[in-house]
């Protein structure tokens, strides 16, 4: 039982903070994102592909550095921590395990940075429950064609290709039967409509209304997509809570600076009891945010089975705390903790999104009940 | 003890239904149950809507061209207003500056500036918050200095709300500088295309351009504008504190429109055969919701009776202020939430457009954010209660 | 619209401070409940009966007062303040409305606390669902049989009679087919069980093996009895609501009071801005409960029909609000707080039954949402 | 990083699991599981068998009668005692004046008492707190006079959890007249059958006897029975602060096992066609509760990596403390309130019995009070975190 990081963590970790604090510093963020307009920063994604950070979740034999659970949440807490607008948690956490078949030069590309794949969520109502798929896919010729909606691919506003859950066979929330293909954005039959969250994220729409895939594109074997989608997404998860674990450590540290500059009535705020234990429970909120991470972290790479209970239970409670801080953080700020240029509000827009994404709180608490 | 409305005031009341019926817009109603304000211009043309029926000012004296209603009238006023989701006033000439200037303002004073609030043709701003001097207001450095028949005033001014549509600022200054704290401030009246102005929007959170930084660069105001005497600015904020039930009031009893716009969006989301609004864990969150909402219309009923009855309402109005804007937050965070994927979609980049709810759901969640902060922070009205109320 | 009490109301008011005050003083309470052990304070009954307190909840041609829902809720709030141990909310608001048919002579029996009378509640595995009654009554020559379990007759140990709701027909929770029946407590076939909650209250639990009553006991029409029930149940509710916010009352003004008085760290302890903060929540909590009971109390008078919508929102926000209320209170005081010397102690003591019975702030927070 | 356990540690974990599984009597468990503590008589009992294996005091080094574990090994102990809802040894004797015995005592304190605490034949209570010292210990006014070879110790003591059991108590006593707060503070062992030691019962909320005033008037004890150094008495408490881990860990651990015992409850109770433990109002909040252990559980597991690491775990079980307790509130709440009715049936007067769970289920909610209060309230924990953590 260790819960230290190893050296290859620790140096993974100051590589990132060296990249934060020089590349996309906190008091800059506002400007540097008003400069790049509706089209975001993509060219950050680049730039930490060449520092090798998208091949860690890839297995060894797809030519990535096998990273472990724990390495994403190191590679992810230090994202959260700067808000480093790269959808690392996403288009390389949550879809590597799911492209491990991929021809070599295709797995190349995507961990170098050239080709981003994004998976398809939200599959028509089935709002956070995702292997709830209606999308169909039909066979048809050599390949098959698919028709359904999905409402949120994460991160898939400059995705090259799309991971589509659809039903071979079954209906509903059944394990059995959902097949995942990989489909080109320049598919026949597919339609994208790209958006922005409030964070700042490009993601998109997918309508599929008979879009084409040839059978290569199969990603696995057809109908037994359910088991490893699952994993992904629990995969996905945990990195997205360790990125909301640094985004807390982030938004505590500041905010403590603040109070000890910050003056009124002619002393630091921070000398007044009320706005301390205020400072505590934000604090505790982080120490129970990185915990239950790390727990949910460790069992799911010892392999746990639990059908992702814990990380669930990471993802509700990480929900509940990082939102407590991110807003008691704009509390204590006061006014300017409200405004554009103040990194706070971005953590908060960040952490807001975060929640969402896969699953809010309320979500994960539901299903961490119903697993019982 | 009984909540029946006299005979008077039931005939009131429909009038004002029939009223708000006909007046209020469709393209209103939107942002008023997300919590938002509406635009500047909508706000302009409903003042203007409002004192065309002789309804421009529902809490002034007669005398000054207000209604002259008693507390119960303005109570359904405002709850007939909240019912029929019409936009709630913007305050700061009418609450703020308004009741100032009748109350210590010259006669050429209140000739000039009250018509022109009452009408809606002037917009006036809230020259107080600096850069130091948010929470501590009395830490204020800006200063007007005397020169002939003009103040020479130079200094910063922070978080002023609608700065960029705003006709007049009525700005705290400093005017001695002996003094300290509290003494020798002053309440001046600018006229916002005075030379030496200059404004720098600040983009909030949800990505709206509410507020702004206001640069005073040497502006030089007639003496006339001066509001009251000199070095006494400080205490007619005080004639404030007793009108703050009114703001309080009006935005309170929103709530319930604003959880029944939740419940509504909740209704049209399909979820595993029937709709969110009849999952467990969604009904239960907004039934407290719809409960918070009711305390709070009753807290203001108490409001309106201790205004009835002339009784100090300042602690009572900050118990409102803290609750509403603790439940306003809980209620734009739950429809958020209620969204699910759907609050991702904050702008639309290929034309496809936003769902019906969005942004303005989620721009509601983050401007709650400020509720908490703007007009005293809930941490400051804790302050305010227990020194007041509580003598601690 | 008028908040302020009547005269009358007043007058009532006063009388409760000065008999409270005189008669049962809160530092006094632990050793006079101690001294009377495990009988409790029965006199006491008597007592209040004689100050004509028992006759308010009744209608005029009954004898009574004819006091409407709010001359109630100024006798129970006075009744919380001063932590009376006296079931005015049971044994009188929650049943008048029940024997209003009575014959004069039973009535004034109970009036004048000669004769004790309790609502029958918690039918089998019903729980909190008043109008869930699978007790029995079969006709059986001139009256009827019944059969069935009551678990929580409230404020029935000392009750002579008792009322107990039973089908004629139907079944669940249907409101057709349930019929109220007086029940003497030496009747046949009755077991009276009878036990003592945490606050000193004396109830009890009724198993009806064959019980018999006379056809004159069945109270009002047979089968008809569900709508009465539902409205007594509302009566009480009120009370209970009115009851706690009395004892909020009192709770909030002796915690005030020990910040201003208890030094530490050589000053006193509401110096502390976050004791400062808490005490204000508490003051606001107080503001709530009484707002919502007052609310919920004036529309009951105007016969709102809500079916009970609005009393259950004030139960529910009298829970919650009463429980933070005494918890804090307790915190604040510190040690202290927790000792039954201390009166604050049995304020929570209290507050926690009264949040139980006639079902709990969750109970009434579901009703409220399922009467939409 | 990783949660592996070293085969030497799972050969550990199992030789513990067996001897839990032969040791702890089935009537530990209702205790433990409602948050309550056994009674002294099962405690002693508890310690002599723990003693008998060797495993007396788990936290002490070898040399002392410890166990000289690893904070691993310590927590594989906790963990499974938890599991196996052992009760938790007693702490006053081990965890607060043991160590500082071991650490500050003469020889001949250290054979005289330590064996005697490991074996559960001495119980030692703790004689801090006083009527005007409560949160601020440093007020506390119990003088002690050297007469010659003894000390006369007048004064009263507080809180004194257990002193009407214990056959000994570790007293702070002022020890000198001229100086103030923390100095002239000494730490003295008083055998409780001196002569001139009044106990009088304290009833809690709960209706139970755990805790006493304790009044001293002229108790004479030999100047051997002073720890340490005369007036350094309040620096001992420190060395406390960072085995606070100890107590804290024991107690953490059994949240899991107090939720299980509620939804065992509710899956008793039946409701609506199934349990009570299928509503989703239940099922969400036992889930919630569930997470809320889970994650006081890895902070412990953080907290023995700092104690490995020689890191100052103050702050960090500070901050267990804190969530500790709250969780055990809410867990016992909700155990209350699952029960319903039957929670009324605190005492039955009529010979049939009470439910299950009752008084427990109550009295567990009732004391778990006295948790956010006693070792340092939730207030002091959080000024603690905020000047010994956060510099603030």
């Amino acid at each position: 039982m260790n819960l230290d990081l190893t050296e290859d963590q620790s140096m993974l970790a100051d590589s990132i903070e060296r990249f934060g604090t020089e590349r996309w510093p906190a008091a800059d963020r506002w400007r540097l994102l008003r400069e790049a307009g509706a089209k975001g920063v993509p060219e950050l994604w680049g730039e930490i592909a060449e520092l090798g950070w998208l091949m860690i979740p890839f297995a060894e034999e797809q030519g990535g550095l096998g990273g472990s659970f724990d390495d994403a949440m190191v590679l992810a807490s230090g994202i959260g921590k700067h808000l480093l607008p790269v959808p690392v948690s996403t288009n390389a956490v949550l879809v590597a395990p799911l492209l491990k078949d991929c021809p070599a030069e295709f797995l190349e590309d995507v961990m170098t940075g050239k080709v981003r794949v994004a998976l398809a969520l939200g599959d028509g109502d089935s709002r956070f429950d995702h292997l709830n798929v209606a999308t169909t896919a039909e066979r048809t010729g050599a390949g098959y064609t698919l028709n359904g909606v999905k409402n949120f691919v994460a991160d898939g506003g400059d995705a090259d290709h799309f991971i589509v859950p659809a039903r071979t066979s079954g209906s509903g929330a059944e394990l059995e039967g959902i097949s995942l293909f990989l489909l080109s954005r320049e598919s026949d039959g597919l339609t994208v409509e790209t958006y922005r969250s409030i964070d700042n994220h490009r993601h998109c729409r997918l309508r599929l209304s008979g879009a084409e895939t040839g059978s290569a594109r199969l990603l696995g074997e057809e109908g037994k997509g359910g088991l490893p989608l699952g994993m992904a997404v629990k995969g996905g998860v945990l990195a997205q809570c360790a990125e909301a674990v640094g985004a807390m450590d982030a938004l505590c540290n500041l905010t403590l600076e603040y109070l000890k500059t910050r003056s009124q009535f002619g002393q630091p705020i921070g000398t007044f009891q009320s706005l301390q234990h205020r400072m505590v429970d934000m604090f505790i909120a982080y120490e129970e945010a990185y915990s239950i991470t790390v727990r949910a972290t460790l069992e799911a790479k010892e392999g746990v089975m639990d059908r992702g209970r814990m990380a669930s239970a990471a993802k509700a409670k990480v929900g509940q705390t990082s939102l407590f801080v991110a807003r008691q953080a704009i509390q204590l700020h006061g006014g300017i903790g409200t405004s554009d240029e103040s990194v706070v509000s971005h953590y908060l827009r960040r952490l807001t999104m975060l929640d969402m994404a896969l699953g809010n709180a309320s979500h994960h608490l539901q299903r961490f009940a119903a697993i019982a | 003890m009984n909540l029946e409305l006299s005979p008077e005031d039931l005939a009131f009341r429909d009038e004002l239904r029939e009223f708000f019926a006909g007046a209020v817009r469709p393209e209103y109603r939107t942002a008023i149950r997300a919590g938002l304000r509406p635009t500047p211009q909508q706000l302009t043309e409903w003042q203007a809507t409002l004192a065309e029926r002789g309804w421009g000012a529902p809490t002034w004296p007669k005398e000054y061209g207000g209604t002259g209603w008693t507390p119960t009238q303005l109570y359904i006023f405002e709850t007939e207003a909240a019912r029929a989701d019409a936009p709630i006033q913007f305050h700061q000439g009418l609450e703020l500056i308004g009741p100032i200037i009748f109350t210590f303002g010259t006669d050429d004073q209140k000739e000039r500036y009250l018509p022109r609030i009452i009408s809606g043709e002037d917009w006036w701003c809230q020259g107080y918050s600096e850069p130091g001097a948010g929470s501590d207001l009395a830490a204020l450095s800006t200063r007007a200095v005397r020169d002939g028949d003009h103040y020479v005033i130079n200094g910063q001014k922070m978080w002023t709300s609608y700065a960029h549509v705003a006709s007049h600022m009525f700005c705290l200054v400093r005017t001695s500088k002996e003094e300290r704290r509290q003494q020798g401030i002053s309440l001046i009246l600018v006229d916002m295309n005075t030379p030496g102005i200059k404004i720098r929007p600040v983009e909030t959170l949800d990505e709206k351009h509410h507020t702004n930084e206001v640069f005073l660069d040497d502006v030089r105001v007639p003496v006339s504008n001066l509001l009251g005497e000199e070095g006494k600015g400080w205490g007619y904020g005080k004639v404030l504190l007793d009108r703050e039930r009114a703001v309080g009031a009006s935005t309170a009893l929103r709530l319930r429109s604003q959880v029944d716009a939740i419940y509504s969006a909740a209704r049209r989301i399909p979820f595993g055969g029937a709709t969110l609004a009849d999952t467990p864990a969604v009904a239960t969150q907004l039934a407290q919701l719809e409960i918070e909402a009711l305390t709070i219309e009753t807290m203001v009923m108490r409001l309106m009776a201790d205004a009835a009855a002339g009784v100090d309402s300042g602690p009572r109005a900050s118990m409102l202020k803290l609750r509403w804007s603790e439940t306003l937050q809980k209620v734009t965070e739950l429809w958020t939430e209620v969204l699910g994927y759907d609050a991702a979609v904050f702008e639309d980049l290929s034309g496809e457009g936003v769902p019906e709810d969005m942004p303005l759901a989620l721009q509601g969640a983050l401007y709650a954010r400020v509720t908490s902060i703007y007009g005293g922070s809930s941490e400051i009205q804790r302050n305010i209660i227990a020194r007041r109320s509580l003598g601690l």
